[in-house]
């Protein structure tokens, strides 16, 4: 299997296509099936991955355009290749758990396209490539948010379409520059990343484009002020959208800063350092303080969202192998954790449809296997020890004290923040005694629901209690990018603040 | 000696998922039965162990796995058992185990009873990590996961409603476990940062790495990481000002304060002191620091017990009262001292609390002691309990206390600080004066329960077997001073008295017992008899000011939570969506309108659009005519 | 000596003049004829240039124009014809179906 | 010398000439003066060595569209005057005003550019017609069976616009015919 990658990418988005005949009743059974035969080849990617290799794997170069270097190149290393399994995963348990009764079939269509859009992001190592999946993923989710949102779904689904595409288009001009240079220092045009990564460029170019790319990126993640997109698309998105929303979307975001503006423009990237971990502290404070103003259950889930999605920020930052490492785990971590959150709030909304936490209370009593699974899952988003928010969580903060002590400090309060709302929302919802009659009769868990939680209650744990078989290949790819990006800055400040780890003895055994 | 360091560790958990299976269902007595006996288990694994080392002088190392590994930054699972460990983990799982035989009588009715038992298990499973633990990281899952346990306990009956303050100063079980959750949050960021420095000064969190590399670190480094450090140990002992939590912890059942609140999780941040004591010891500001906050923190929770008319809470004080003495120990580097009064401590106030269990228990969980009284007729056993306890804690020889509290002021007095070692003299005394306040309005005098309607009876006999090795070691514990002192200065610092001192022993030892003699005489002659309360005295400002705890937890409401909800709600309605959001709004309004006014440009007339095209193209020409002046 | 600028000026009056016909006039047979001088201004000015280059693309250039200029006349007369009889009058004011 | 004068005669013609075709409001004047302007168009060509456009100029101009004009001027009223709204002039004047003013100052600035290079030069000794000829069958020839096809879609395009219902008369009531038809069914 050469190609398993572009197996990867368009398996979806052809049985997709096929899902138009497939007949209503069975659409259902129809979209798990493709998401788990596509999970499991994922799992085979991860299975094949070579873990001791920290360059690009499973790579297929073929020319689309020679005339202007745009080619169809693929690849993952051990940042990407996590990405892909956590994508592959929360669209086969997000199907699996979908609650949707009308347009199934539309839904599971939209999903598999959906998937290959996401996979095609994180696998694309032409910019061009990169670019058409990273607005065609706006698509299906425009489609998700605008058919089966709440009563401000056409707002919502237009916000989030126009806010992310303005910024792409900056991006798209951004990229289209790079390639201009490449063009004008090598006399070849190349859309290459891996081409586009041996430009040395001077230190105005680098700043305009890391302008222009965090700009694309940054409402993506979405970093303070540009995050408003967020809460109104979470909140009208049905539970399958925000799921795929906050723990894939989210991501291709911090996943194009590593992607891109770290490797690209090292000197930039160090240069804004102190800008960006700002934007972040205040992205961690500010909406965990927002979310704990919230009286909707999703809205805090939201907020948290952006929260956490600073600490991933400040993380990526920090440019020492630490900071990183734990700022791609814990987009995973993010991913898994905010997933399985959205869905819990999708249970109890398709109990009770609605979100307000005031409804509730009590609820530990009436459904305890819920209430536990909630309690888990909260843990692991303050990042308690032992689940899989503590790894990345610590990563990043101790990485990003190397940088700076104070601001480390401040990013820190994420955990006593994050413990504030989240705690408050537990207490509210689950706690104090039951006031509402209606709660009373609450059914449990169904065991429908309760199997597709159960898979990411065990990875919360697996990777919170083992995390090497994960940290391990991101933390290779990381130490690669770093010394490459050491190698490549070109002032002292620069050099002094990206540090390259020692290389550890096994790796050195590797070479 | 690998296994048994995995038995000891690990039968806990094995237990707390046991109990977990069962965790839905109705009440399973063999639940109870089967945890007890697991960390009955531990606690044999742990004395094996003791014997081990105590024997051999030597820890035993070993290494179950890699957790994280990134960069430089390498943390295993890795585990040690040396004296000071040891010490903790036959502490711990001696209590655990008594406390879980108690709980199998105390929690006999409740309907979460399998909860409750995998709660506690868990809880002992994390209390092992922290104390065997070989590295700062493993030590900080442990410090964590009894955070979430406590959580869990402190919320046991998390179905109760909030109340006003007035009606129980910690308003509800679920509100009194955030509040310890949260405060314990901010004291572990300092705990983390801790860390961090720990790591990027040495490069590591091994213990023994850590602690080689330390001479070679400047001051301010060295500074800087103690009182970070003692920042997280703040929480987890519920020191000023982060003390509030423990108190309200007092929510929970009272098998939980007993082993969490009392004997163990809240004794971790003066293990934390002890296990770091070479960084401790080459900071002597911070460790001066850490002396003067557990004195002032030892009389700060006396004075508020004094008055104080909660069973549990009175205890609760004590306890905060003694982390006092144990951290003025520890920053005056007596730490084998600390470490000692921390065993003994956890033995007598264990049993204190689950004396105080049995009362609630025949009480119908009453608290009040201003309600009880003259209980001795039906509470034999329980009066003996705690009246052993009492006179432990308050420091009579030959109880435990009196060894290792004596051994504490002598310290302060040999340090030369003499300010510490008077107040902790008074403090002695006022211990002593409120333990058997409280005792005697519990069990002597006029039976004041008659009049509320209550029919109190003494627990089950195993329940006061159970308690019964508690009892034995408040007696004896003191006598195993020496041998105690010669096990752990194997690992800690020796500390000796100065001759000076040491002359002067026995007379600052009658010092101290004439205050605690005096403190217990008071307080016979004033509650022995019976409850007269003195209306003037509990009119005067003092009075109040002690019996609200200072306003303290008021002072936090005003001036944090409730401005924290304020500004968070401001940041929400004024600030994202009347700024941020409304901005976004705005440009697309902006658009939408310069839409709205060029449509008028679309009249329909080809004349009129015509005559638009030549203004565009009239103006182009002039630009590129500019443009070709300027560059051309 | 007559040089290229004297015919490319020619060229830019006649174009203004094409211009002024095309923004005054409302008659669509009128603003045909404007156009007309507009395209035979441009070409006097590719003949010119063509001429004081010794290049041939720019007579080239001329030749496509005067194509597309016949081509236009055959159809926009078409439709002109059209539009009269269905509205018996050739004023621009009278289509203004392209409100907006 | 003659052909300076040829060139101010040529132009101060061409430029009364159709300055009468946009002013007029007699649209057979206009086209009159229209026709007239090309041949003199036709005239500057033949000045500037291009022999070959200046023919076609006046076939395809003045012979071909001219006729098209008059014929399809005969659809319409023809002889009345036009009346209509103008534009109000002041605009007009300025914007053509501006325009000539503004393309003026382009071209009679120096031209800076020295290099430039004919691509298709002109060939000496080789007449005008053979020259263009052969770079349109060479280097334009696609161009060339391009514009050979669009005049071809045109012509079938103004046949059939200008022909549909060509049996109907567009002077008179459309439904005249009809009142005769029915009064023949009646008799």
């Amino acid at each position: 299997m050469d190609n398993i990658l572009s197996v990867l990418v368009f398996l979806p988005a052809l049985a997709g296509l096929l899902g138009f005949v497939v007949n209503k009743e069975s659409a259902r059974a129809y979209g798990i099936t493709v998401a788990a035969i596509e999970f499991l080849l994922s799992l085979w990617l991860w299975v094949s991955f070579d873990t001791n290799n920290a360059g690009m794997q499973f790579v297929e170069l073929i020319p689309l355009i020679p005339d202007f270097g745009v080619s169809y190149y693929l690849g993952v290393d051990g940042i990407s290749l996590f990405l892909v399994v956590m994508t592959t995963l929360m669209t086969l348990i997000g199907i699996a758990s979908m609650s949707i009764t009308e347009n199934v079939k539309n839904m599971v269509v939209t999903l598999l396209f959906l998937e290959m859009t996401m996979v095609g992001v994180f696998v694309a190592l032409d910019a061009i490539v990169f670019y058409l999946f990273w607005e065609l993923s706006l698509v299906p989710m425009l489609y998700i948010v605008g058919a089966w949102g709440g009563p401000l779904r056409v707002y919502a689904a237009i916000k989030f379409f126009l806010y992310t595409f303005m910024g792409s288009l900056v991006m798209l001009v951004g990229m289209l520059f790079v390639a201009y240079i490449y063009h004008n220092v090598t006399g070849v045009w190349s859309f290459a990343i891996t081409d586009w990564y041996a430009l040395v460029l001077p230190i105005d170019y680098q700043l305009w484009l890391f302008a222009a790319f965090f700009l694309g990126f940054a409402i993506k993640v979405p970093m303070f002020p540009f995050h408003t997109w967020l809460p109104y698309a979470h909140g009208q998105a049905p539970t399958i959208g925000s799921v795929i929303l906050a723990a894939v979307l989210l991501k291709m975001g911090t996943y194009g800063f590593v992607r891109f503006s770290l490797p690209m423009f090292p000197d930039a990237s160090v240069m804004m350092i102190t800008p960006i971990a700002v934007l972040s502290i205040i992205m961690v404070i500010y909406t965990a303080m927002v979310a704990y103003a919230q009286k909707d259950m999703k809205q805090v889930i939201a907020y948290s969202s952006v929260s956490h999605m600073g600490i991933i920020m400040i993380g990526m930052f920090a440019m020492n192998a630490e900071g990183i490492s734990g700022s791609v785990f814990q987009m995973l971590s993010h991913g898994i954790v905010s997933g399985a959150l959205f869905m819990l709030v999708g249970v109890i909304y398709d109990r009770r449809h609605t979100k307000l936490m005031s409804e509730f209370g009590g609820l530990a009593a009436i459904m305890p296997k819920y209430a536990l699974i909630f309690g888990i899952m909260l843990m692991a988003s303050v990042g308690l020890p032992l689940t899989i928010g503590f790894v990345g969580e610590f990563l990043v903060l101790v990485g990003f004290y190397e940088v700076s002590p104070v601001m480390t400090i401040l990013a820190g309060t994420s955990i006593i923040v994050g413990a504030v709302y989240m705690l408050s929302v537990y207490k509210k919802s689950f706690f104090g005694p039951v006031t509402k009659e209606e709660n009373k009769t609450l059914k449990d868990l169904t065991p429908k629901e309760l199997w597709s939680f159960i898979p990411l209650v065990a990875i919360v744990v697996w990777l919170g209690v083992y995390p090497k078989p994960v940290l391990q290949p991101i933390d290779n790819s990381v130490k690669a990018m770093l010394a490459f990006m050491d190698e490549k800055a070109i002032t002292q400040e620069a050099k002094d603040i990206i540090k390259v780890p020692h290389v550890s003895a096994h790796a050195r055994e590797v070479k | 000696m690998e296994k048994l360091v995995y038995i000891a560790l690990f039968a806990p958990l094995v237990s707390s998922l046991f109990a977990a299976l069962f965790g839905m269902m109705p009440k399973k007595q063999f639940v109870g039965v089967v945890t007890s006996i697991l960390l009955g288990i531990s606690f044999v694994a742990s004395a094996i162990l003791a014997h081990y080392v105590y024997t051999t002088e030597e820890a035993i190392k070993v290494t179950l796995m890699d957790w994280i590994g990134a960069g430089d930054l390498h943390i295993p699972f890795g585990f040690v058992v040396d004296q000071v460990s040891v010490t903790m983990m036959t502490v711990v799982t001696l209590v655990s185990t008594v406390v879980h035989v108690y709980s199998n009588g105390y929690m006999d009715h409740d309907k979460s009873f399998n909860r409750f038992f995998s709660y506690l298990s868990a809880f002992v499973f994390s209390m092992m990590v922290l104390v065997m633990s070989d590295n700062f990281a493993g030590l900080f899952i442990g410090w964590e996961g009894v955070g979430v346990c406590s959580w869990l306990l402190i919320g046991f009956w998390y179905h109760k409603p909030d109340v006003s303050r007035e009606e129980n100063p910690s308003i509800s079980p679920s509100w009194a476990a955030n509040e310890a959750f949260i405060m314990n949050r901010i004291a572990d960021l300092g705990m983390l940062v801790g860390l961090f420095i720990v790591y990027w000064n040495t490069g590591s969190l091994q213990y023994d790495e850590v602690f080689a590399q330390l001479p070679h670190l400047s001051g301010s480094v060295l500074n800087a990481a103690a009182l970070a450090l003692f920042i997280g140990a703040m929480g987890k002992s519920a020191q000023f000002p982060l003390h509030t939590w423990l108190t309200d912890a007092m929510e929970g059942p009272t098998p939980v304060s007993a082993l969490i609140h009392a004997a163990t999780m809240v004794t971790a941040g003066v293990f934390l002191v002890i296990r770091a004591n070479p960084l401790f010891s080459m900071t002597p500001e911070i460790s001066y620091f850490i002396a003067v906050l557990g004195t002032f923190v030892a009389f700060f929770a006396a004075s508020m017990a004094l008055v104080n008319r909660d069973l549990k809470r009175i205890i609760a004080f004590s306890t905060l009262s003694q982390l006092g003495y144990m951290f003025a120990a520890a920053g005056l580097g007596a730490y084998w001292i600390a470490l000692f009064h921390l065993a003994a401590h956890a033995f007598f106030k264990a049993l204190l609390f689950l004396g105080a269990g049995n009362v609630m228990h025949a009480m119908d969980d009453e608290l009040d002691i201003f309600k009880m009284g003259g209980l001795k007729k039906v509470m034999k056993w329980t009066y003996l309990y705690m009246g052993l306890a009492s006179l432990a804690l308050a420091g009579i020889p030959p109880f435990a206390g009196f060894f290792s509290k004596d051994a504490i002021i002598e310290t302060a007095f040999n340090e030369g600080t003499y300010i510490l070692w008077a107040i902790l003299v008074v403090t002695a005394g006022m211990t002593a004066f409120y333990s058997f306040r409280q005792v005697f309005l519990t069990f002597e005098g006029d039976e004041r329960y008659k009049k509320y309607g209550f029919h109190p009876h003494e627990v089950y006999r195993y329940v006061l077997i159970a308690m019964s090795p508690l009892a034995i070691l408040a007696v004896i514990a003191g006598f195993f001073k020496g041998s105690f002192e010669a096990f752990v200065t194997e690992l800690l610092p020796e500390y000796h008295m100065s001759e000076h001192t040491h002359h002067l022993a026995w007379l600052l030892g009658l010092v101290v017992l004439a205050f605690a003699v005096g403190g217990i005489v008071l307080a016979y002659k004033k509650y022995a008899k019976g409850l007269k309360r003195d209306e003037a005295l509990e009119a005067t400002w003092y009075y109040k000011l002690l019996a609200n705890q200072y306003y303290i937890p008021n002072l936090y409401e005003e001036f944090i939570s409730k401005p924290y909800a304020m500004i968070s709600d401001i940041f929400w309605n004024r600030v994202d969506m009347k700024i941020v959001d409304a901005t976004v709004d705005g440009i697309a309004k902006f658009l939408y309108g310069t839409g709205d006014g060029a449509r008028r440009m679309q009249t329909g007339n080809l004349s009129n659009y015509l005559n638009w095209m030549a203004v565009g193209a009239v103006l182009l020409l002039a630009v590129a005519a500019i443009s070709a002046a300027i560059i051309g | 000596m007559i040089g290229l600028s004297h015919y490319l000026i020619v060229s830019a009056v006649l174009f203004s003049i094409g211009l002024i016909g095309v923004l005054r006039r409302r008659n669509l047979l009128m603003l045909f004829f404007a156009t007309e001088v507009m395209l035979n201004a441009v070409n006097i000015a590719f003949a010119a240039i063509s001429h004081f280059y010794g290049d041939l693309t720019g007579q080239m250039f001329a030749f496509f124009v005067i194509a597309i200029a016949a081509s236009e006349v055959a159809v926009g007369l078409g439709i002109l014809i059209v539009l009269y009889k269905k509205h018996g009058s050739l004023d621009l004011d009278n289509l203004a179906s392209m409100r907006g | 010398m003659y052909e300076t004068i040829a060139f101010y005669l040529f132009s101060v013609l061409t430029i009364g000439l159709f300055l009468v075709t946009v002013l007029s409001k007699n649209v057979l004047y206009a086209m009159t003066a229209l026709a007239a302007g090309m041949v003199l168009i036709s005239g500057f060509f033949f000045i500037l060595g291009a022999d070959f456009l200046g023919v076609v100029q006046l076939i395809v101009y003045v012979g071909a569209v001219m006729a098209l004009y008059s014929f399809a001027m005969m659809f319409f009223d023809a002889t009345r005057d036009i009346k209509e709204k103008n534009t109000p002039a002041a605009l007009v004047f300025l914007l053509g005003g501006l325009s000539a003013l503004v393309l003026v100052l382009m071209f009679a600035a120096p031209i800076h550019s020295e290099a430039i290079q004919a691509f298709y030069p002109v060939h000496e000794g080789v007449g005008n017609a053979q020259d263009v000829g052969i770079v349109l069958f060479t280097k334009y020839l696609v161009p060339f069976e391009v514009a050979a096809v669009m005049l071809l879609v045109a012509m079938i395009a103004g046949i059939i616009l200008a022909g549909k219902k060509m049996d109907k008369s567009l002077t008179e009531d459309l439904n005249a015919d009809d009142e005769i038809m029915k009064q023949k069914d009646t008799k």
